[in-house]
């Protein structure tokens, strides 16, 4: 495996591999994350989505692996680019894509948008559009587990730019001296929105190369592998669970489009997009599975499948009515109102 | 029946709470081991343990973040930002995240915690650390906004803001730390969005909370005698939610408002009451609103100076008198 | 003369004022190599190179202090904050630094700044990407609030912010970007504090800023000729300092005064300007002071929502009509 | 040399010990900062200061050493515990003294206060209240010296606490990157405001453990040894002045007193503040130049002059006035006015 931007960097060694039931799984949701992200980008260029999007096309195996490894009552809390991470805890494709378009059938009924995806019964805990805020509020679940002895875990995914964010690191240490049942999943895909991640960072893996700092172990592997990742992520929620405490993984990765839906992503060199283009988590794991003696045949009703069923999600989306005015001064405040004054 | 200072009854506010739930966990920079740079907790960590009254890192964000993320999972935390200027370091957890979580997730999400807070000028502590940011709060929708100005309010409105499912700002103005009232025994409770009408009069209506309550209930004391000029006093005691109505019943009555705040005067509170007012009982009207307030600077350090600028008794009774003449 | 939208002029205002002073230098997240995420800095790393032109990491309090501490040096720094939002994570450089620190040193420390920003809704953002900030900054005693409405405003406000030798918080409203207007060739520089009357009426006076600047007058104009109402509309243009001056001479002239704001209502600016106009010249008004403005919430996503939640023409309209009833 | 709160732990050897001139003018500062601020405790005891007050006693060795070592157009960015590091720049005693006093002849007319020493015809670029808040400010002083190729350098002092916050961390970020001319100097003296720095870190050094983060070199040094100190301090601005960029330094020491004047620092082992009292910086540094072969009689003379200047300094602070109302609404703005609106 060689990375251009990165030479002879180590990548963690990847355990044993997963059984066949979760690497078919982890094939079937990068699946899903693929096909219902292009789908977003299709029904963007018809004009059904407004405001922003962002796309974790090529980013698939990060939250894949960490969304089949987790517990059904641990918790996520990601970035504005979280159609991935909210599919990856099992949340339903139609709600997600309403919400994208502004409907009522929206996954927050059109109040949030696409930057803020949340499903509190999958545990998906929000979606955050301020750089490098949800790294203290994923403490806080993570304290509130370990105070109930719960044994639930917070799982708090961002990017590379997010490392030079003081909420970074006043998250990290205050996470290391308690313990916290967490992991940070830095997904370093090169670059903040248009600016290389190197040009305005100290060293040269902005989360491994920061461990130390606050006394952790220093975790950089290959995003890109479904497998790795699935490995690393049931390492890092196993040690998060027995008490021992945070990690702070730094997982290699590569964005196949810009930055949001207004973003072509001119500024990266044609040689380094090709070659991050031969590296897709998807077909690097499509090629393991079919070499390892999975027939293809399999892959494709899985292919099939997924296709159909964002299909249909979009087309259910589609059918949702606009949110509807009553909505709008409803549930500022926990008595579902918005009154500030008598 | 006990008379406590403001400085106790945040002890026994919070002990108070604490007892009743367990799901009550509090935070802090020095809150624990030390007992508060302010001594107003002291006990609590000797009597709910380490797990419950925490010491924090110097990380506002961390502490904010912490409380935000452990009430989006079961727990009522409580977080002192030690002086209300410190909430600059972390504002975004306010008002971009507490605010709007609710909001944004279609209801999805409470976020039932405190934010207390040493709030206000009086004590020479300078510019950074004397503001009074109850405007800041105010400002943003989606935070309730406390000032008690007596410590059995203290009690009653903490213990409200605590069993409320909302995020809330609880400003103890550290003037009046030192303050003493009667408190009875027991458990007590008082509703958040009711104005205490502290005094009753036919010429005018004084608006105030916080620090400013007993300088405005002296000031009227003083326009009584000295002008016999009669004012009604309204403690708000909240900023949000907002007891509008008394405030416009009482104006009514009196055809005459005044507001006293300490904080800077532009776009203080004052200003939406004053522009409530102006907009639903115009007609009631006898004469300008007129706020008094601290003038458009950042607080003088030196005693002498700071005492200039903060509203005093001499200015709110000075002010009136003019303004009613 | 050209005719230039709004994301034009501001590369040309940053142009100006670095052409004529090599101490201006300009930095923020992605303003140089990419020339800014609104696309409105293009061209300005190519022709003043990467020692004025900066492109940073994601580090606001970083960018802020860089800033104040070049200005207190000698040089006059513009940073780009990207959204007007995130001035809540770099607050404190703001409010407690910069707008202090020169009186806190008794005018020892000049601070020459601008911190130029994308501010307001419209465009289907959600709730943390498209506050109007403005109220915030004008609660803070110190700093300059600066809100063109129109590209030949934008370069000649932007160029009297860059010689300013105070810190100017200059809002450049998102949802004017595309917007067009004439600007003449040669060097423009607006004063900072004038208000500009955009139309003249004598039924009723709007103040407003902004975005809402060609609503309120679109609104006038339907007002004048469906209902016989003539209105006057003032474009504030600045906050602070604000052309009170103007404001009462109007409001004294048509006896009504509507505020139309994009900002929260709540202590929005209009509720200041209520505030002296019920104080100075209560006198002269014949009805209710109105604010119209967006309720109290955060922004919602969805285009319909949040087309029914800022101020629209057909409101603005609505509103006054009925008030003036 | 042992130090019980960090045993074994290295600390950066000092190179040739300074000239007799340079130790003799450290021997000065130090007994300057010692008796001046001794002086405050006792007027704040008779009432003479209001508010609050941060002492330096038992760190004098740190600030004097920078303030010897820099350039006259230097800056210094301090905190609320700023008296030692703005007397170390040669800023007079009385306008200090009268300052914390509240008098119209006070360093800021009394406007400041004790926490916001400033003097900046002095290069002493303020002392900021705020904790963090100062280090992002000295960088921009750093990026003008570095833009104008002035050679001027920045040295930033804060404590221990002050690691945790965010603004440290973009701070340190921001100058490794742009290697700008800036020393940043922690003083770690154990301790928050209450706090053991310990029980809230997740490493043992705050910041020498943090610095390779920054891609910096690790500098734990002893802060009570004022010849260690000023080889530092020769050593770091050096390297700021030639183009090599930021330094972190971690300065090991202890207060004397409590945090403020409102602390009689109980929550500390006596144990400890025995064994740190025994490791004062002026007695091992008067011991020092004796055995190595000072006149008594020098030094006694520094002594007797220091005790002589504060005592007229305090004088000329008492005997100044109040400031005076006229200073109210002045300087808010460059005009010389806090004027908002006509
Ligand atoms: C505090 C803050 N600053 C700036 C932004 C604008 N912004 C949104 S995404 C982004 C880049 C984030 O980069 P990274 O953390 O690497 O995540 P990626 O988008 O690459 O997944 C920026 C600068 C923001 N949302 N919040
Ligand atoms: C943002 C912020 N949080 C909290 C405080 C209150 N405070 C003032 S000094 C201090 C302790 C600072 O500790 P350290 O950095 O070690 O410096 P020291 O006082 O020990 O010199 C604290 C918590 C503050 N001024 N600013
Ligand atoms: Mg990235
Ligand atoms: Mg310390």
């Amino acid at each position: 495996m060689s990375m251009t931007y990165a030479p002879g960097e180590p990548t963690q060694p990847a355990g044993a591999p997963p059984s066949l039931q979760v690497r078919l799984a982890l094939y079937r949701r990068m699946v899903e994350l693929r096909v219902f992200e292009k789908r977003v980008y299709d029904v963007f260029l018809q004009g059904l989505v407004k405001g922003t999007t962002h796309l974790s096309l090529g980013e698939e195996a990060i939250s894949a692996a960490y969304g089949e490894a987790m517990r059904k009552d641990d918790w996520t809390f990601a970035t504005y680019r979280g159609h991935a991470h909210t599919l990856s805890r099992g949340v339903p494709m139609a709600p997600i894509m309403a919400e994208l378009m502004g409907r009522r059938g929206g996954l927050m009924a059109g109040k949030g948008g696409s930057m803020h995806l949340t499903s509190v019964e999958h545990g998906m805990m929000g979606s955050y559009a301020i750089v490098g805020a949800h790294l203290p509020i994923a403490n806080g679940a993570a304290l509130s587990a370990k105070y109930r002895k719960s044994g639930q875990v917070a799982v708090c995914f961002f990017g590379d730019g997010t490392t030079n964010i003081g909420a970074f690191h006043e998250a990290l240490n205050f996470a290391a001296v308690w313990k916290l049942p967490i992991v940070f999943v830095c997904e370093n895909n090169l670059y903040m929105e248009y600016t290389a991640i190197s040009a305005v960072t100290a060293v040269e893996h902005p989360a491994a190369d920061r461990a130390g700092a606050y006394g952790l172990e220093r975790i950089l592997v290959d995003g890109n592998d479904a497998d790795v990742m699935y490995e690393t992520a049931t390492r890092t929620l196993e040690r998060a669970r027995s008490g021992e405490g945070p990690s702070l993984v730094e997982a290699l990765t590569y964005r196949h489009a810009g930055h949001s839906r207004a973003d072509p992503g001119k500024y990266r060199p044609d040689q380094e997009v090709a070659e991050w283009m031969q590296r897709d988590p998807i077909d690097i794991y499509r090629a393991r599975l079919l070499s390892q003696g999975v027939d293809a045949s399999v892959l494709g009703r899985i292919d099939s499948d997924v296709a159909d069923a964002v299909a249909v999600a979009t087309e259910v989306a589609k059918a949702s009515p606009p949110p509807g005015e009553d909505l709008i001064m409803k549930d500022l405040w926990s008595d579902g109102s918005s009154t500030w004054r008598n | 029946m006990a008379e406590l200072s403001l400085r106790e009854a945040v002890g026994r506010a919070i002990a108070q709470e604490m007892r009743r739930d367990p799901n009550v966990v509090f935070m802090g920079e020095d809150v624990a081991a030390a007992g508060g740079v302010f001594k107003s907790t002291v006990g609590l960590l000797e009597e709910f343990g380490p797990e419950r009254v925490i010491d924090t890192p110097i990380s506002e964000q961390a502490i904010l973040g912490a409380i935000m993320g452990a009430s989006m999972t079961g727990l009522r935390p409580i977080a002192e930002i030690m002086y209300s200027d410190f909430f600059a370091v972390c504002w975004d957890l306010v008002v971009n995240q507490m605010a709007k979580t609710r909001y944004m997730t279609n209801g999805q999400v409470s976020l039932p915690l405190v934010m207390k807070t040493g709030n206000g000028g009086g004590l020479r502590f300078g510019a950074q650390h004397s503001q009074s940011i109850e405007n800041w709060a105010m400002a943003v929708p989606g935070i309730k906004v406390v000032m008690p100005s007596t410590p059995r309010d203290l009690i009653g409105l903490f213990a409200a803001s605590v069993r409320d499912d909302d995020p809330v700002i609880f400003l103890e103005q550290k003037a009046l730390y030192a303050s003493k009232g009667e408190v009875e025994d027991g458990e007590i409770v008082e509703p958040l969005g009711k104005a205490a009408i502290r005094r009753q009069g036919g010429d005018a209506t004084i608006v105030t909370i916080g620090t400013m309550v007993p300088r405005a209930l002296e000031a009227a004391d003083r326009l009584h005698q000295e002008e016999g000029i009669s004012c009604t006093v309204i403690d708000l005691r909240t900023l949000i939610p907002l007891d509008a109505a008394c405030v416009l019943d009482m104006v009514s009555a009196t055809g005459r408002l005044f507001t006293v705040e300490e904080n800077p005067r532009v776009l203080g509170w004052g200003a939406e009451i004053a522009s409530i007012v102006a907009d639903e009982i115009f007609y009631d009207l006898d004469g300008p609103l007129v706020r008094i307030a601290t003038p458009y600077i950042p607080l003088p350090a030196a005693g002498e100076l700071e005492d200039k600028t903060i509203p005093s008794v001499d200015a709110i009774v000075e002010t009136i008198r003019k303004r009613m003449g």
